[in-house]
């Protein structure tokens, strides 16, 4: 399959298949609460309700933040998928988190505030074992490019057991879940309201549900990339990952941020680095 | 440092009740919480000249939607110390055992609120799950989900025969096992306790100074708890409070999971001992003379102040209920916290804010 | 264990059928000792306006001259205060919570 | 329980009363107002080992003064903010005066008329709806 139509297979179908996600996870998580949940297609159905909504802003330029962020989402994504280099990938995944937080910022409101300032404190606590995963990827494979990663012989995950399961720790805060819905909760019944995005509405709200669907896709491929030499393997481990975290939503307290920034780091510190030093020391 | 102000209700959705708090924030850390009530003062003292004496246990009752029953009961134990009413003792048993079926679902209500603030959704949900049973016993012994109406001047208005009596143990039975399901993920779980361990620390004497009344005031070690006057069936069922050293929010929290499983205790003693006889005896003319009446409520100590001069409607009808003695500790612990503690703090007081103005 | 202490609850309430039913395409099962809707019956009254001066509310009024008994769906609170004072029996509260009133007319009977 | 004993004292003697209680080791339990047609009755409620004491201080006179004692029990300052905001009696004093905007009330000072709060006529049955 050429690059080109990998890119466009993502561009279309990210969005339906993160949307389909959050409607399970609404669905597993309600079950979990002894609850029914809404129907699969409800994630759709609050979109296009947004969309339908009068747009109320605080200040004009914070939607454009918020589009921003949703186009860089989608072009981290199309990197990713495209085959093109892991550390442009996490470039463009943190610039496109800037922007969400600068669109907190610029609404102005103590909550969007404080969640914005939350959301850096989580970048701080994921970017390193991110980075680490980039690193531990490239000294199996010797390529930073998610082609050349995805087309090698072995189980990654094989040489780096480690660095998986801290990949997977950030990918709870990356999945803005319990335990780590510190700045912006599901359920907006924190001390923050929704934290970062208690001031959007309307469809700047709709763009970073639909910013979120794409990440979503994004982030289980590449927990996908640790098993690329097992297509099947791959996709039945991302979707358990999946589980795994809608599980780990329902069963923690939300931290505060200095509980999930020193545990980001230790598990950064120990799994991440330790796994790597490893490798380097086997060489 | 930059400090920020955060506005804290009276709107907000961790803490559906209306109050209103200023939190000047300096970073993440609270130095000063700047208090506001009195949003929903519903004049129910003033009512007293409206309504007479018989009228006034509906008003009573609802004073508040969650303690409901026992403020009814205090009101009739009130205007029956003022008349010299004997009220059956099977009556004084039937109240006993809806009190504690109320406080059994106060608590599970302040659990999954609790839950719900730290942001553990399931664990809110199956809190009130639990509670739903609780709320069915009610309404099938007393017809209503939370404005019981049971209670009246001189008795009780229902009865309990033998069949629902041994259904309602029976029930009882299944209820106690989900509580302890969920009762251990409060106490046990290291997530949990990571929010509640050592936040809004309460000493002793500082607990005993300022005021407070209940499980806030057992938390801190004051052995304190209204029951222990022998009010109702309290003079047959002894009651032992509940109470923990450490006076922080994991210790308010232990202390309300503890008080379920006595609660349950005092249900099943009630109505394994109730004696048979009448539920109400009739009660004629008009109250004269003056009382202070406590009961404990789930949340803590209430006060009914009365005072009657014979006619059919009170001179002066007052109420202290808990939440209005426990502020004055609630702001006092604030001052320091992070912003995170801040909803914690606030609901292991908690708070009923509607019913503290009345 | 002191982590996912909950995860045993979440797991087997996963694989459980819920307890809560959709409501209102699922009607509530009454209890049979529910306090709900208020019903008159006009065969057995005899207009004493008894149950309108104990009402706490003030949602009953009874006219003895026009023979006319009527409620305020509104300010009713269910109590059964009247149920229990009616000296005919006229009066009984069904278990069932009825559609809810939307508007302080009276209902007359 | 009852009789609860109640121990009149006068203006200014009150505060000496409540130091007093504080060094007992009493917990405040209430403060509160009556009404009546020519005074306006305070009483203060404390509790020691769940036995309850009070102390009654009448003041007569439309809007009286009386000094707070939330420098001997801190958490009174509730009480007596409300005590003034709904019988219109001025504590001085206080540890944190929400001058009068405790409760946000449409009637100002609702029990601070000096007429009998229930008069005999005052007593008809509420239940005599009018169409």
């Amino acid at each position: 399959m050429s690059s080109w139509i990998r890119l466009l297979i993502y561009l279309i179908a990210a969005p339906v298949v993160g949307g389909l996600l959050a409607g399970w996870d609404r669905r597993i998580s309600a079950r979990m609460q002894s609850r029914r949940g809404p129907p699969i297609f409800q994630p759709f159905y609050d979109v296009r309700k947004l969309w339908q909504k009068q747009s109320i802003v605080v200040r004009r330029s914070q939607n454009f933040y918020i589009l921003f962020f949703l186009l860089l989402v989608i072009f981290t994504g199309a990197l990713f998928f495209a085959g093109s280099d892991l550390l442009l990938v996490i470039f463009a995944l943190t610039l496109a988190a800037i922007f969400f937080v600068l669109g907190a910022y610029k609404a102005s409101s103590p909550y969007s505030f404080i969640g914005a300032e939350r959301e850096l404190i989580l970048m701080m606590a994921y970017e390193p074992m991110i980075l680490l995963t980039a690193i531990g990827m490239y000294m199996v494979t010797k390529s930073f490019y998610v082609h050349d990663i995805a087309s090698h012989a072995t189980l990654l995950v094989l040489a780096l057991p480690g660095v998986f399961l801290g990949f997977l720790y950030t990918l709870e805060i990356k999945f803005r879940k319990s335990p780590f819905d510190l700045s912006s909760s599901h359920h907006a019944h924190q001390e923050l309201v929704r934290g970062i995005t208690t001031e959007f509405s309307g469809r700047a709200l709709a763009l970073v549900e639909i910013a979120h669907w794409y990440e979503n896709v994004f982030l289980l491929g590449w927990v996908y990339l640790f098993f690329a030499s097992s297509p099947l393997l791959g996709v039945a481990v991302s979707l358990l990952v999946f589980v795994l975290v809608i599980l780990t939503d329902n069963v923690f307290a939300r931290l505060k941020w200095q509980t999930a920034l020193r545990s980001a780091w230790v598990v950064a510190a120990v799994l991440g680095f330790g796994n790597i030093l490893v490798l380097s020391l086997l060489r | 440092m930059p400090r920020t102000i955060i506005p804290f209700g009276p709107q907000h959705p961790v803490l559906p009740e209306p109050i209103h708090l200023d939190l000047v924030v300096e970073d993440e850390k609270v130095v000063e919480a700047r208090p506001s009530i009195g949003f929903v003062h519903r004049g129910l003292e003033k009512l007293a000249e409206k309504k007479d004496y018989v009228e006034f246990v509906y008003v009573a009752e609802r004073i508040c939607g969650i303690c409901s029953f026992i403020h009814g009961q205090t009101y009739c134990q009130a205007i029956e110390t003022l008349m010299n009413v004997q009220v059956p003792p099977r009556a004084l048993y039937l109240r006993t055992a809806w009190g504690e079926l109320s406080r059994i679902h106060s608590h599970l209500l302040w659990l999954g609120l609790m839950a719900d603030g730290m942001g553990f959704e399931s664990l809110f949900m199956h809190s009130w799950r639990v509670r739903e049973k609780v709320l069915n016993i009610i309404e099938a012994t007393t017809g209503g989900r939370v404005i019981f109406g049971s209670c009246k001047i001189g008795g009780v208005r229902r009865d309990m025969n033998a069949e629902t009596i041994r259904n309602l143990l029976q029930e009882l039975d299944a209820i106690e096992k989900d509580m302890r399901q969920i009762t251990r993920v409060f106490l046990d779980d290291n997530s949990v306790k990571s929010r509640l361990s050592g936040i809004g620390v309460l000493p002793k004497q500082e607990a005993h100074d300022l005021g407070c009344v209940g499980p806030m005031l057992r938390a801190s070690g004051v052995a304190q708890d209204m029951r222990t006057l022998g009010y109702a069936a309290f003079k047959d069922i002894g009651v032992e409070p509940v109470t923990r050293a450490e006076g922080d929010c994991y210790a308010r929290c232990a202390v309300r999971c503890e008080e379920l499983f006595q609660s349950v205790g005092i249900i099943r003693q009630a109505l394994e001992k109730i004696p048979d006889g009448d539920i109400a005896v009739k009660v004629t003319g008009n109250p004269a003379g003056e009382t202070i009446a406590r009961t404990e409520q789930p949340r803590g100590e209430v006060v009914y102040h009365l005072k009657a001069n014979g006619t059919k409607n009170l001179q002066r009808f007052r109420v202290r209920t808990p939440t209005f003695a426990n502020l004055p500790a609630m702001l006092k612990v604030l001052p320091g916290c992070d912003l995170a503690d801040v909803p914690m703090i606030v609901l292991t007081i908690d708070p009923c804010i509607s019913c503290a103005e009345r | 264990m002191g982590y996912f202490e909950m995860s045993k609850l979440a797991l087997k309430w996963a694989l459980t059928k819920p307890p809560t039913s959709r409501y209102p395409f699922e009607p509530r099962r009454a209890l049979a000792g529910s306090r709900g809707q208020l019903v008159f019956t006009k065969d057995s009254c005899v207009y004493c306006t008894v149950c309108a001066k104990k009402c706490p509310t003030g949602a009953l009024l009874v006219n003895r001259a026009q023979k006319k008994w009527a409620i305020d769906r509104l300010r009713c609170i269910s109590c059964g205060y009247c149920v229990e004072i009616c000296p005919k029996k006229s009066l009984d509260l069904s278990t069932s919570h009825g559609s809810p009133a939307v508007t302080r007319d009276r209902e007359f009977h | 329980m009852n009789p609860e004993p109640i121990e009149l004292i006068t203006l200014d003697t009150l505060l000496d009363k409540v130091r007093a209680k504080r060094e007992a080791g009493c917990r405040l339990v209430q403060v509160s107002a009556t009404r009546l047609p020519d005074q306006v009755e305070l009483t203060y409620s404390f509790d020691l080992n769940s036995r309850l004491a009070s102390l009654r201080l009448s003041l007569p006179g439309a809007a009286p003064r009386v000094p707070s004692i939330s420098g001997i029990y801190g958490c009174a300052f509730l009480y007596e903010n409300e005590i003034h905001d709904l019988f219109n009696v001025q504590v001085d004093g206080m540890a944190v005066d929400f001058k009068g905007n405790l409760y946000k009330l449409a009637v100002r000072f609702p029990f601070g008329s000096t007429q009998a709060p229930c008069a005999p006529t005052g007593a008809a049955p509420a239940a005599t709806p009018t169409q």
